[in-house]
């Protein structure tokens, strides 16, 4: 058997830069950060891509299974003679495609930044943090086990937190950044409750034997339940709540359109190609275990399903182009959410699950692409608003084509990578159920609308008068550009059905065009109608706003989640728990303590008239003392 | 009733009415008087237990040296014809009662223990026993109490000095 | 010669050498040079008791002493360690070499401020290694009333009021130790004969059940007031906040951990049968300290009050694990403590360090440290990631470890309350980042902070030796985790047949 | 040499005809030469009774040494030595050089009482030396002629122990009435518990209990010591009350032993009043002599604590308390002493920054405090613990429960002092000044003592060697 | 009994007189009528002793040995007594017992 433990290698060399950047970057000149973290991440961009060869095409399958191997496994904290966290590295169709997607982007990123944030205070901090993000997502991706799983969500977490509130002079960012960490560490806290659940019935944290058919968790599934439903059933439902904070699902995606007060390298690798999707991933990994839990997969498929509706409503309604994008990429993931919740185990029937890794490998490219374009935008006209910009196909053409094809690609047009993922979905949606199918099938041409209205409103539409004229951006920046979108263009035709499936069996593709057709008629309605709204300055979307006038604003304030939050938040948390808690402890708990002294000090100053300074008074004590115990001696004791 | 009955309850009158008088008397010179009274009646007492010597010594030693001791500092500190005043009756009345409870409990007590019955002699106490008792070191003899109250007389002595003495300036 | 006594005996050393010192200069350095070699002889400790471990030594405690002290009354003077113990060791001497550093500019009257800080490190380290109790309870008393002078001369704020409350209920907490250990002394031998402090021996009894029940409220509460157990926490608040740096440090750093320490070593141990009676409602109250102290710190403004409460909260954390009874929960038990131990030492020298830069606790009276003062200020996020749990640092292994060891009672009893104390992870989060973002990020507010200085080299090395502290056990947990365990042994064996 | 037997008393006597003969032949100005000499002697007779003698029996069971009464004499020798040492510097103001000997006679005829008492075999010798032991302190606790407090205070000194010596020999006239003896050793045997006899050991214990200052026979006390000069005062607290609680040990041990189970609620009951009382009253003094008079009050319901085990350990515990005590209490009061006589300053508000001045005084007062609170490494904690000890042999943890939160409240008075000296700042502190060498010697062996008995012990066994308890 | 005199009559005797002396002793206002009564007081304790003596115990002489001590150390009591109510009354021309209050509390 082919020897993968080099691959914790992949892992380990982001965390070295990471200490490399950290304690020693300001000692150096920025831009060496820049340059030594890019070439470290190109090691293991390189190894991870030596890796896929070696194990699609190599050694991984045999006998057209791909086998599940422990690259590297190491104890690292042991709980019980059951339960101890390893670290290691798995090895498996899916985790190997994530190093790739990983790797890639965050390559890209790294590339991309040392011209974005060129000159920018806090550079070598910038990479440091970028080092620990990839070390994290890497370590996640490549877990053996779900609380190694749960320890590097922790990491990417906390590098998110880090990179969103990178600029920490701006209350905006520092505010997202407070809410990023908090909102996904209330899901993790299900994340956690889950695991311990799921732990605990099945003896084990190990992804192998969990999710083996035979295992405790399938074979012999815990008899236990808890308000009607299993334990099984809770501890999926309570993993996947930790998903869906990561990965931004209703309601727990309100940290996401704020997360983007980050530099956009952050924003493309971390809020749309990478850490975003580890809810999709950490579904998809215990996904066995799932199918055997219906009630779980119906509320993944169903929270998937709202969640892209939802978010694609909105994202036609908002003018920061980053939002947009952080909506569409939310949009895209309730996708792939509902992907996996419409899919069976097995061959075809597990169309779903493969359409859904399907799409979040395409996503990976042309959402990250089109950050990486927005990133280019705003570095040219210095402002996030879309009625801010205007006719910029002419001094940014490199990026004008690159997004265009990023906007193609998402809007599902072929032969654009994005339509082949995207068909897959709504194939396995179609012959699982109508509705979902029916919700996929409006989101498809919204995403069009949204993302070509976005297209015309920066690259066409009005001129505007900038200060300095927009200039394309450096080398640096555009490389990563033209590569992303290669990929974006060509990552369709990989056949996905051959690397990534449920089982891990290998199956036959065939494009439905019955519902194929009909998803590209949609998406071209779609960017129909932008182009009548938005090639040319128009009163149109005004009209339509002003007709959908409750709607709109609703849409627009993005339903109002934030409100309820901060109402939650703050007036139930801060105003109502913690207030009084405060209260109670200083008045009740510690006014009791004071009262003890309190009383004591008074009971002394109440029986000072005993010492009066009367010798007679002492005397009549002294005598009374003695009579009194004298009458209760002789005749109350016995 | 015997004649040793009647004697002591006599005395026993005596005494308990110049007893209360002594401490209700408003002259105090008077109250020093009704003291010497109430010793002296003590003394016949102890006459009649037959114990002549030791009611010489109350005789002597009590009416005599104390109650001079204390008609001197009394001449000394207050004017014969002054008026005590009396206290108040927030003092009176607690007082009262305390000593009332306390004979009433005594009074009780002692008549529910039951004493041995035996007849006490009557024979008169020798003066050359009581001597020769004093200076035994033996069983029943106080050779040492006789020295040690030496020490405490001697002591009060050289403390009442110090305290009496005149500033010199 | 016991190695251990070189524990006690080092301090007492440091403190003779002070006595003569000079100038405060020579103070600190004095200080710093014994607390070093505490460090060194602390290491080797650990080293020797692994090696030991390793070779196969099984002893229940090693490098155990046993001098009678008092014969008529069988107190003995009698020293020893196990797994347990030593971990304990390795944080004290952790935490005073830090705050020898952190009090490197303590001006005022600093022989004495040396002297009882050293005097109070020693009171630890006498608690940590006695196996008798009498002994532990006169190192448990020596621990506490420096505080009281510590607080009082060098704190800030209402110190006099601070340093008398926290006396008086840590010594009252004490008062209600002195009782059950005078109840274990009295049934430590019901076959008659000489009665006995010693813990080892005391747990071969089996004492009889009522008795147990009578007397083990006394020692938990007793030592759960120290281990700010609600609703006996409240000295927690205010002494620390009054407390100079290095106290600070101390006290939350060390000297809370000898309540859990007690409440494990001697309530728990020694009266396992009415632990298992009572744990019910010593549960409750420990639930309630992890939530509310989590809860309460959300409101307050004080950086030290915020610590205070936080501390509140991850050591009721601590004494929750201990009421859980079995291998997993115990260890986290002891490893929070370690983790608090160095990571809340961390808060305060970083807290009196920013205190003594801008003058002021209240975080929103600063902004944007982070600027001016980037060492402390990434010090101080590092320290806020490790106490909400992050993993990498000792606090994420420690609260794991609990949650998982909690998790093996299957009763909706105690799930619940698991499931409330692993919610704190989150409201701890709440608190911590809103004071980093309040207090770090942003923009500088007054134009003083501008001219802040970032740390001296003193402030680099207590906050370097905690940082790598926390780090070194977040990363490679496993070696303390099975030291831990080991020592765990004896607790377990006893605790099993009260178990179901 | 059966008179080797009495010898601490002989010797005491002696030196005491001796210094009275000194003081006759002694011209007026120079009677501050006699206070070496009486030093020296008093601390030769000091050692000499550390010298092992015969033990036994003397006029016909009047008078009894035994190797316990030996060493409770060493140990309040001890006591009035450090007490001696400690006066010089209060004996040596112009306003008492006329009654430097005085001091000492009737120091020493106190001493001489005590010694008797401890030694005494009936209840005859018993009140004698009680009295002895008495009467002269109310004559020095006037000793100040010239301040109205002290006399005031000798006034009420003397007549309460009028009135508790007057109830405690009704109390024996009850004993010898349904006993018909005074002697101790046949006293045992006749006491049966009958009411009679409850009511005559109650107001023998009221009379005990005045000199131990027992709630509620305590009032007297603090009024007296806060009047005396302090030197009385700290002899008062210490040596007096030290003697009376060793000799009502071991009457209560012996004598009454036939009734320890009536005795021991009395003094369960009077305990807790004691120490709680005391506590509450010392916690709002601010003069320092009031609040140790207090302090030690309270002190006397914890010794009662070692009374009630009525075991050997209780027995050898109240002695080494006892011991403890005497420093603690000394070491306290020689501070006081010391500044009240050079600064006037009485008050714990004058104390205020005393260690930024006087580090050593502070020091030591501190360390005298903790031991009086029970604080460890000093011998109080010892002290304490096994009083503590010796009430929870009989299984009355209520009461070790009351005692211990009683030490709580002891401990916030206390750090009261403490506070004011070390927290405190204040505008005009005590200024630094040097104490005589007489103080500071007897300081130090306070202050040894405190370190060193707790740690150190074989103090403790040789103790336990003498004792013994009821069974 | 004592030839016709019951020893009970003695103890009545002596008890009233000491609870009269108590009495005095708590409501007189002058020092040396305080003196007054504890001379009361320890007189009736005398009559206790010898009464038991005679009656009782007559074998030896104990009790009136008692007495006997009793009566001097009543004698050196009174004295110093007398002595320092003379200091005081040389102080402030007063020997009020309640005018003696200037410490309490």
């Amino acid at each position: 058997m082919f020897d993968f433990s080099y691959t914790i290698w992949i892992v380990l060399i982001p965390f070295f830069l990471f200490i490399l950047i950290g304690f020693l970057g300001n000692k150096f000149k920025p831009a060496v950060s820049g340059i030594v973290g890019s070439a470290g991440l190109f090691i293991s961009w390189i190894l991870s891509i030596y890796t896929a060869y070696k194990y699609f095409f190599v050694v991984g399958r045999v006998d057209d299974v791909y086998q599940q191997i422990i690259g590297y496994n190491t104890l690292w904290l042991r709980f019980t003679d059951t339960l101890h966290i390893d670290m290691g590295v798995f090895i498996d169709p899916i985790s190997v495609m994530m190093l790739i997607v990983v790797t890639t982007v965050s390559l890209m990123a790294h590339i991309y930044s040392t011209g974005y944030l060129k000159g920018e205070k806090g550079f070598e901090r910038y990479y440091a943090f970028l080092s620990l993000f990839t070390f994290a997502m890497l370590g996640l991706v490549v877990a053996t086990n779900i609380f190694q799983m749960y320890i590097f969500w922790e990491l990417v977490g906390v590098s998110s937190y880090l990179l969103i509130g990178f600029y920490y002079t701006r209350d905006t960012a520092v505010a997202a950044s407070k809410k990023a960490f908090i909102v996904t560490r209330f899901a993790d806290l299900g994340f956690l409750i889950g695991i311990l659940l799921l732990s605990y019935y099945c003896g084990t944290f190990d992804f192998l034997t969990l999710t083996s058919p035979t295992g405790p968790a399938i074979g012999t599934p815990p008899a236990a339940t808890f308000i009607g439903m299993s334990v099984l059933t809770w501890a999926m439902i309570l993993i996947f709540m930790g998903g869906a904070g990561k990965s931004a699902m209703f309601p727990l995606h309100i940290w996401l359109p704020d997360a983007m007060e980050g530099p956009t390298p952050v924003s493309a690798l971390i809020h749309a190609a990478t850490m975003v999707v580890a809810g999709v991933y950490l579904v998809a990994r215990l996904f066995p275990i799932y199918i055997t839990v219906p009630i779980a997969l119906q509320l993944v498929a169903w929270v998937g399903a709202f969640s892209s509706l939802f978010a694609a409503i909105i994202a036609c309604t908002q003018y920061d182009i980053k939002r947009v994008l952080a909506y569409s990429t939310m949009s895209q993931i309730g996708y792939m959410m509902c992907a996996l919740g419409v899919s069976g185990m097995g061959g075809h029937e597990g169309l779903g699950y493969m359409a859904s890794m399907f799409h979040l490998f395409t996503h990976a490219f042309f959402k990250a692409l089109l950050f990486l374009c927005a990133g280019a935008i705003i570095h040219a006209v210095h402002s996030n608003y879309l009625h801010e910009m205007g006719g910029l196909r002419k001094y940014l053409p490199i990026t004008h084509i690159t997004f265009l094809i990023a906007c193609l690609a998402i809007a599902g047009i072929p032969p654009f990578s994005g339509f082949f993922s995207k068909d897959e979905i709504l194939v396995a949606a179609y012959h699982h159920d109508t509705a979902l199918f029916l919700i996929e099938y409006v989101v498809a041409g919204l995403t069009a609308f949204y993302m070509f209205r976005l297209y015309f409103g920066i690259f066409w539409g009005k001129k505007q008068d900038y200060h300095h004229a927009p200039h394309e951006a450096p080398k640096s920046m555009t490389i990563p550009l033209i590569f992303l979108a290669f990929g974006a263009m060509f990552a369709g035709f990989i056949p996905f059905s051959h690397l990534v499936t449920s089982d891990r069996h290998i199956f036959e593709l065939h494009t439905e065009w019955i519902i194929a057709i009909p998803s590209i008629v949609i998406a071209l309605v779609g960017i129909g109608v932008a182009w009548v709204m938005y090639l040319k300055p128009t009163g149109i979307p005004g009209k339509i706003a002003h007709a959908l006038h409750g709607f709109y604003r609703a849409a627009y304030h993005k339903f109002y989640v934030d409100e309820l939050y901060l109402f939650i938040t703050q007036k139930i948390i801060f105003d109502h728990i913690s207030k009084p808690i405060a209260w109670f402890d200083r008045h009740i708990v510690d006014g009791s303590m004071n009262g003890i002294s309190y009383v004591t000090n008074q009971a002394s100053d109440r029986i000072k008239g005993f010492q009066s300074g009367q010798l007679q008074q002492y005397a009549l004590v002294f005598v009374s003392g003695a009579v009194i115990l004298a009458l209760v001696f002789i005749y109350l004791w016995t | 009733m015997t004649s040793n009955q009647f004697m002591f309850l006599l005395f026993s009158a005596v005494i308990v009415i110049f007893s209360i008088l002594t401490v209700t008397s408003r002259r105090i010179l008077r109250a020093a008087t009704f003291l010497l009274f109430v010793l002296v009646s003590t003394a016949g007492l102890y006459f009649l237990l037959k114990y002549n010597f030791l009611a010489a010594i109350q005789l002597t030693l009590y009416a005599g040296g104390i109650v001079v001791l204390i008609i001197f500092s009394i001449l000394l500190t207050s004017h014969i014809a002054e008026k005590l005043p009396t206290a108040s009756l927030m003092k009176k009345w607690p007082a009262a009662m305390v000593a009332l409870v306390g004979a009433a409990l005594c009074i009780v007590v002692i008549l529910q223990y039951n004493f041995p019955g035996s007849v006490g002699s009557t024979e008169l106490v020798n003066v050359t026993d009581i001597g020769e008792n004093l200076i035994s070191y033996g069983r029943h003899g106080y050779a040492l109490p006789f020295e040690v109250i030496s020490v405490l007389l001697l002591a009060a002595m050289i403390g009442a000095i110090v305290l009496a003495k005149k500033r010199k300036d | 010669m016991n190695i251990l006594l070189l524990l006690i005996i080092i301090p007492i050393l440091t403190i003779i050498g002070i006595l003569f010192t000079r100038d405060n200069k020579q103070v600190r350095v004095v200080s710093a040079i014994g607390m070093t070699f505490q460090l060194i002889t602390s290491a080797i400790i650990i080293l020797w008791f692994l090696a030991e471990r390793h070779a196969g030594n099984t002893a229940e405690f090693l490098f155990a002493s046993n001098y009678v002290w008092y014969e008529t009354l069988n107190i003995h003077f009698y020293i020893g360690v196990d797994g347990i113990s030593v971990a304990m060791i390795g944080l004290t001497s952790m935490v005073i070499f830090a705050g020898i550093f952190a009090s490197w500019d303590v001006d005022d009257l600093p022989r004495e401020f040396f002297t009882s800080l050293i005097l109070l490190s020693s009171g630890v380290f006498g608690f940590f290694i006695s196996l008798d109790l009498f002994t532990m309870f006169l190192f448990y008393e020596v621990a506490v009333i420096p505080m009281y002078l510590l607080i009082g001369i060098w704190g800030t704020g209402p110190r006099h009021y601070s340093a008398m409350k926290l006396t008086l209920m840590l010594m009252g907490g004490s008062a209600l130790i002195l009782v059950g250990m005078l109840g274990l002394y009295f049934n430590s031998n019901p076959a008659g004969g000489p009665l006995t402090f010693e813990i080892p021996e005391i747990a071969k009894v089996n004492i009889p059940l009522n008795t147990q029940l009578f007397f083990f409220p006394f020692l938990f509460i007793g030592f759960g007031v120290l281990g700010a157990l609600f609703p006996f926490h409240t000295w927690s608040p205010d002494g620390h906040a009054s407390a100079p740096t290095a106290v600070s440090m101390l006290h939350a750093g060390v000297l809370m951990k000898l309540g859990g320490y007690g409440c494990y070593r001697v309530a728990v141990f020694l009266l396992p049968a009415a632990a298992h009676e009572l744990a019910w409602i010593f549960l409750i109250l420990t639930t309630i300290s992890v939530i509310y102290g989590a809860l309460g710190a959300i409101w307050q403004k004080d950086l030290k009050y915020i610590n205070a409460y936080s501390s509140v909260s991850h050591c009721g954390l601590v004494l929750f694990a201990i009421l859980m009874f079995n291998e997993t929960a115990m260890n986290g038990a002891i490893m929070q403590m370690i983790s608090h131990g160095i990571m809340t030492a961390l808060f305060f020298a970083l807290i009196g360090m920013i205190y003594g830069r801008t003058h002021t606790r209240y975080i929103n009276e600063m902004s944007g440290l982070m600027k001016v003062m980037p060492f402390l200020a990434v010090a101080y996020v590092i320290a806020g990631l490790a106490s909400l749990g992050l993993p990498g640092f000792s606090g994420f292994v420690a609260e794991m470890t609990i949650f998982v060891g909690a998790f093996q009672h299957a009763d909706t009893f105690h799930r619940v309350a698991t499931i409330i104390a692993a919610s704190s992870i989150v409201v701890t989060a709440v608190y911590i980042l809103r004071v980093v973002a309040m207090m770090l990020y942003g923009k500088i507010n007054k134009e003083e902070y501008e001219l802040i200085t970032d740390a001296k080299w003193y402030d680099r090395m207590s906050v370097g030796t905690l940082i790598f502290g926390i780090t070194a056990i977040g990363i490679a947990p496993l070696w303390l985790s099975n030291m831990i365990t080991n020592g765990l042994g004896p607790m377990i064996e006893k605790l099993l047949p009260g178990m179901n | 040499m059966l008179m080797l037997i009495m010898r601490h008393e002989l010797l005491l006597v002696l030196i005491t005809v001796i210094l009275l003969l000194v003081e006759i032949f002694l011209p007026a100005d120079r009677k501050r030469k006699i206070i070496l000499p009486a030093l020296i002697l008093f601390g030769a007779v000091m050692i000499l009774g550390f010298i092992p003698g015969p033990t036994g029996s003397l006029f016909g069971g009047m008078y009894v040494t035994t190797p316990l009464t030996l060493m409770m004499k060493n140990i309040i020798t001890i006591g009035v030595f450090i007490v001696f040492l400690q006066s010089v510097d209060w004996l040596k103001k112009e306003e008492n050089k006329e009654k430097i000997s005085e001091y000492f006679l009737l120091l020493l005829s106190t001493l001489i009482g005590m010694e008797y008492m401890l030694s005494s075999g009936d209840f005859l010798m018993f009140y004698l030396g009680l009295e002895l032991a008495t009467i002269p302190l109310a004559a020095l606790a006037a000793f100040e002629r010239f301040k109205e407090k002290s006399a005031e205070a000798g006034v009420k000194l003397i007549f309460i122990s009028a009135l508790s010596s007057g109830i405690l020999l009704y109390g024996l006239s009850m004993i010898y009435g349904t006993v018909g003896t005074l002697y101790f050793d046949e006293v045992v045997n006749g006491i049966n518990g009958a009411p009679l006899q409850i009511l005559a050991f109650i107001f023998f214990f009221a009379g005990m209990a005045f000199k131990i200052s027992i709630v509620p026979f305590h009032l007297w006390t603090a009024d007296v010591y806060e009047g005396a000069p302090v030197n009385i005062t700290s002899y008062l607290s210490v040596i007096s009350k030290g003697a009376a609680v060793m000799i009502f040990t071991i009457l209560l041990f012996t004598v009454f032993s036939k009734i320890t189970i009536m005795w021991k609620d009395v003094i369960y009951v009077t305990s807790i009043l004691t120490m709680t009382i005391g506590n509450l009253f010392a916690l709002r003094q601010q003069n320092l002599k009031r609040f140790l008079a207090f302090s030690s009050i309270a002190q006397a319901g914890f010794i009662f604590l070692g009374i009630i085990g009525q075991s050997q350990l209780g027995m050898t515990t109240v002695i080494y308390f006892v011991l403890v005590y005497i420093f603690s209490n000394l070491g306290a009061f020689g501070v006081v002493a010391v500044i009240s006589n050079r600064t006037g300053k009485e008050n714990i508000d004058d104390y205020d920054g005393l260690y930024r001045t006087n580090p050593k005084l502070s020091l030591t007062m501190m360390l005298a405090l903790f031991s009086l609170a029970g604080i460890p490494p000093v011998a109080g904690f010892f002290g304490k613990f096994f009083l503590f000890t010796a009430a929870a042999q009989q299984g009355l943890y209520i009461l070790v429960l009351i005692a211990v939160l009683n030490t709580i409240i002891a401990l916030y008075y206390y750090l009261l002092v403490v506070k004011a000296m070390f927290l405190n700042r204040s505008d005009k502190p005590i200024e630094y000044f040097k104490s005589d060498g007489y103080s500071r010697l007897g300081l130090a062996i306070c202050v040894a003592g405190l370190v060193i008995i707790g740690i150190y012990s074989p103090v403790y066994e040789f103790i336990n060697q003498f004792t013994f308890g009821i069974y | 009994m004592f030839e016709g005199v019951p020893l009970s009559w003695f103890l009545i005797l002596s008890t009233v007189m000491f609870f009269v002396g108590v009495y005095g002793f708590l409501v007189r206002k002058n020092l040396i009528t305080m003196l007054m009564s504890i001379e009361l007081i320890l007189n009736s304790v005398c009559i206790n002793f010898v009464a038991f003596n005679k009656i009782l115990f007559p074998e030896h002489m104990e009790g009136m040995f008692f007495t006997i001590f009793i009566i001097a150390v009543a004698a050196a009591e009174a004295s110093v007594a007398i002595a320092i109510i003379i200091n005081i009354y040389r102080r402030i021309v007063n020997i009020d017992v309640e005018k003696m209050d200037e410490m309490k509390y």
